[in-house]
């Protein structure tokens, strides 16, 4: 079973020479750290830079200088800002080769809820709802149950939805999953994983074909 | 060269009203019009309906007219961070519709280019699409939205000079022009006011025809929501 | 009886303090020669520039610097540059305050023709349709009759459209002409012109009140 | 950073093959792809659409493509100051699609950007609006129009890096930057590749993410058409 930076560690797998990429908060900004370093990729924030690049120092924090997630940020040479419509234009445009964001449901059918709880405090979609209509390549990081045990792979959503049919593969502490017609394909099994464990933490219907190999991370 | 230099804030904000609707540039804290903000505070104005990504924190940003309960309505994409904002939201005496952040982007685009509406993917499906016509294109379905209305704009940049003609820095830039230009009257404030002259036609992010007043800021606090750092190795 | 300079120079007095204008080819490009100095007024030309000065000094010369008539010109301090689409955010956006074109044909409801004669070589309509779709405030500039000695100011265009009740104001070599909900309003007589002279030049409905006065030019 | 650096334009145009559809950046000879054009005529590929503002004059620019009828359609605002290219059109040689200006470089934008469709009051209730959907947006009629579909972009730029970020200059820059990314394939030629680094993050007018290939041209002749100068006094 994987944490949260074995997540991010898989998922940097699917990241490829020459994305660009642009990633949502939580597990998602994790995979930056595991991407190989013989390749290059550029990551993208929608609040308008292209080009990111580690936090920076103590005392060398610029307030214009942000990523989506409001923290302070660097740039990388050959980096670009750029005003929000331009940057929308970079993802609803399909330039951004690929989206990783979390989720707290996602359907067999690629619907994926991640922004309302009804009843509660609902902060809002920011970006994410023009990034999973527009993606043609979308992973979510997520944990593959709730805290309550229920699983979050599911028939439906029982979740407002964020986006309809648009998640092509999800990576969990127990499992990576393909998104196909048929419904969530098994791919791979988390470290000392079995298949039963994830039968049984998936509501949604789960395609096991041959052998399922062990993840190489 | 058409002026459009005014003394100071309260010149810049002369016909704000109760009840008007407003657009505020900014992403977080980063960037915002914190000249202008101030002095709605001041002139305590009610009723507002605000365009914004982001309804600041309790403490600044849109934050501090939340406190004076000066909003009447929010049109955001992300209002989290904000304990008053959620205060006010669950017990019902602040209106708040929560769109896309792109569809954000473009309605003000959409209404500083003169497009009445335009088709996007964002939140096709979802309950943002609920009552709104939706159309497929090439295999693909879309949501009609509409540029936005409002009296006034709240832009911040970096520099600008008294042709109101305007350059933004780092991601302070973000939803700032857009919104130039997307309101009947569009009020910049800058930290620099420089020259006529001085600003590189090349290099000006946006034209001075879209803005109608045009102001150095007294102050820029500047404050940044999550100080992130790494430590030197 | 004006002529083209004295067409344009009407039109000057048009042109208000703080406004943005956009000037056609042909006799609009002449207003800017007669503007009072008095006032402040900046030049947009649709292939994005804002801010145009006069034609440059021989050997200074920019081939990147050229208005929409492909003619070399200079910038006025607080000029800037911008590309295409942001250029018909100006026009579209009703951001420029002023329009200046010729026309071929105008009726009485304010209908335009100014690109296209069946038959002949068609250029195109390069961004006439786009002004005069757009702009609140059009001044069409024109002589009142073609060479055969026809009227050009009629009940309804004979000539394929460049766009629909858009035409708020006629100034040619005879008058200046309001469009109004009933027709052609009479407002001013070209000097030594008769009233006679301007209803026999004009096909479509001339609406004349009382006293007209001469163009004070 | 991305590499979009190739050697020069035999690379650039790798790909490009007889009956595509091409959009090329300029505003009459202004910012015009001048060595990608070159290629063109090189590479004497047939049946091209070709979407450009203006096709050139009889000896440069599109017009060297007219001259080989490498052109069957072209998708333009204006296209005089060109005798060969009236001879094909009149002759019925070449198609023509005579489109208003603004209407051209927002279907440009919209393909960058993914937006299907947009309206607008361009050619409302002239012949270009004909078979078109219309409609009435707070009383105003608005014409549909959609994103062009292109194979290969060529974009004229003054300055870009390996990372693809381009800089244009003055007036040349009109549709170059609105074409970015619209097509499938974006090439960038620019009259000097910098070091990746030397743009500045603030002052870059199209981020490398638009385009996919860059080039710096081997020359440029950047013909003036209308050189119009004033007397000195």
């Amino acid at each position: 079973m994987l944490d949260k930076n074995g997540i991010a560690k898989r998922i940097a797998k699917e990241v490829k020479d020459g994305y660009y990429v642009n990633l949502g908060i939580g597990i998602p900004t994790l995979v930056a750290n595991f991407v190989r370093e013989d390749i290059e990729v550029e990551f993208q924030s929608e609040n308008g830079v292209l080009g990111m690049g580690p936090f920076p120092f103590e005392g060398e924090e610029d307030a214009d200088v942000i990523n989506a997630g409001k923290q302070t940020i660097t740039t990388l040479p050959g980096a670009s800002f750029f005003d929000s419509a331009m940057s929308f234009s970079m993802i609803r445009g399909q330039h951004v080769d690929l989206t990783i964001l979390g989720a707290m449901e996602v359907a067999e059918n690629g619907d994926i809820a991640n922004w309302k709880i009804p009843g509660k405090m609902v902060k809002g979609m920011g970006g994410a709802m023009d990034l999973v209509a527009s993606a043609e390549n979308i992973i979510v990081a997520m944990m593959h149950t709730n805290r309550a045990g229920a699983s979050k792979l599911l028939k439906t959503c029982s979740l407002p939805l964020t986006g309809v049919g648009c998640v092509k593969k999800v990576v969990t502490n127990l499992a990576v999953i393909e998104v196909t017609e048929k419904g969530f394909k098994l791919l791979e099994r988390a470290p000392g994983v079995s298949v039963d464990t994830i039968k049984e933490a998936t509501e949604g219907h789960l395609i096991v074909e041959g052998d399922i190999p062990e993840m190489n991370l | 060269m058409i002026n459009k230099k005014v003394a100071g804030v309260t010149e810049a904000l002369q016909g704000v009203k109760d009840n008007m609707t407003f657009m505020f540039g900014g992403f977080g804290l980063s960037g915002i019009p914190e000249n202008a903000i101030a002095e709605l505070v001041k002139l305590n104005v009610k009723g507002l309906t605000c365009v914004s990504n982001n309804a600041g924190v309790d403490d600044f940003g849109l934050g501090l007219l939340l406190q004076q309960k000066q909003i009447k309505k929010m049109i955001s994409s992300y209002v989290g961070e904000n304990d008053e904002f959620e205060r006010q939201m669950l017990s019902g005496e602040l209106e708040v519709e929560l769109i896309p952040q792109g569809t954000l982007a473009e309605r003000a685009r959409a209404a500083q280019a003169g497009f009445p509406a335009f088709y996007t993917p964002a939140g096709y499906g979802t309950e943002v699409a609920e009552g709104k016509e939706t159309r497929e294109f090439n295999g693909k379905m879309y949501v009609l939205e509409h540029a936005f209305d409002a009296d006034f704009g709240f832009i911040k940049a970096w520099k600008g000079d008294a042709a109101g003609n305007l350059i933004f820095k780092g991601t302070a830039r973000n939803f700032n022009p857009n919104m130039c230009g997307a309101a009947k009257i569009t009020v910049a404030e800058v930290e620099e006011l420089v020259p006529v002259g001085e600003l590189d036609p090349n290099e000006i992010h946006i034209p001075g025809i879209f803005v109608q007043r045009i102001f150095q800021g007294a102050h820029y606090e500047k404050r940044i929501e999550q100080r992130t750092v790494r430590q030197r190795s």
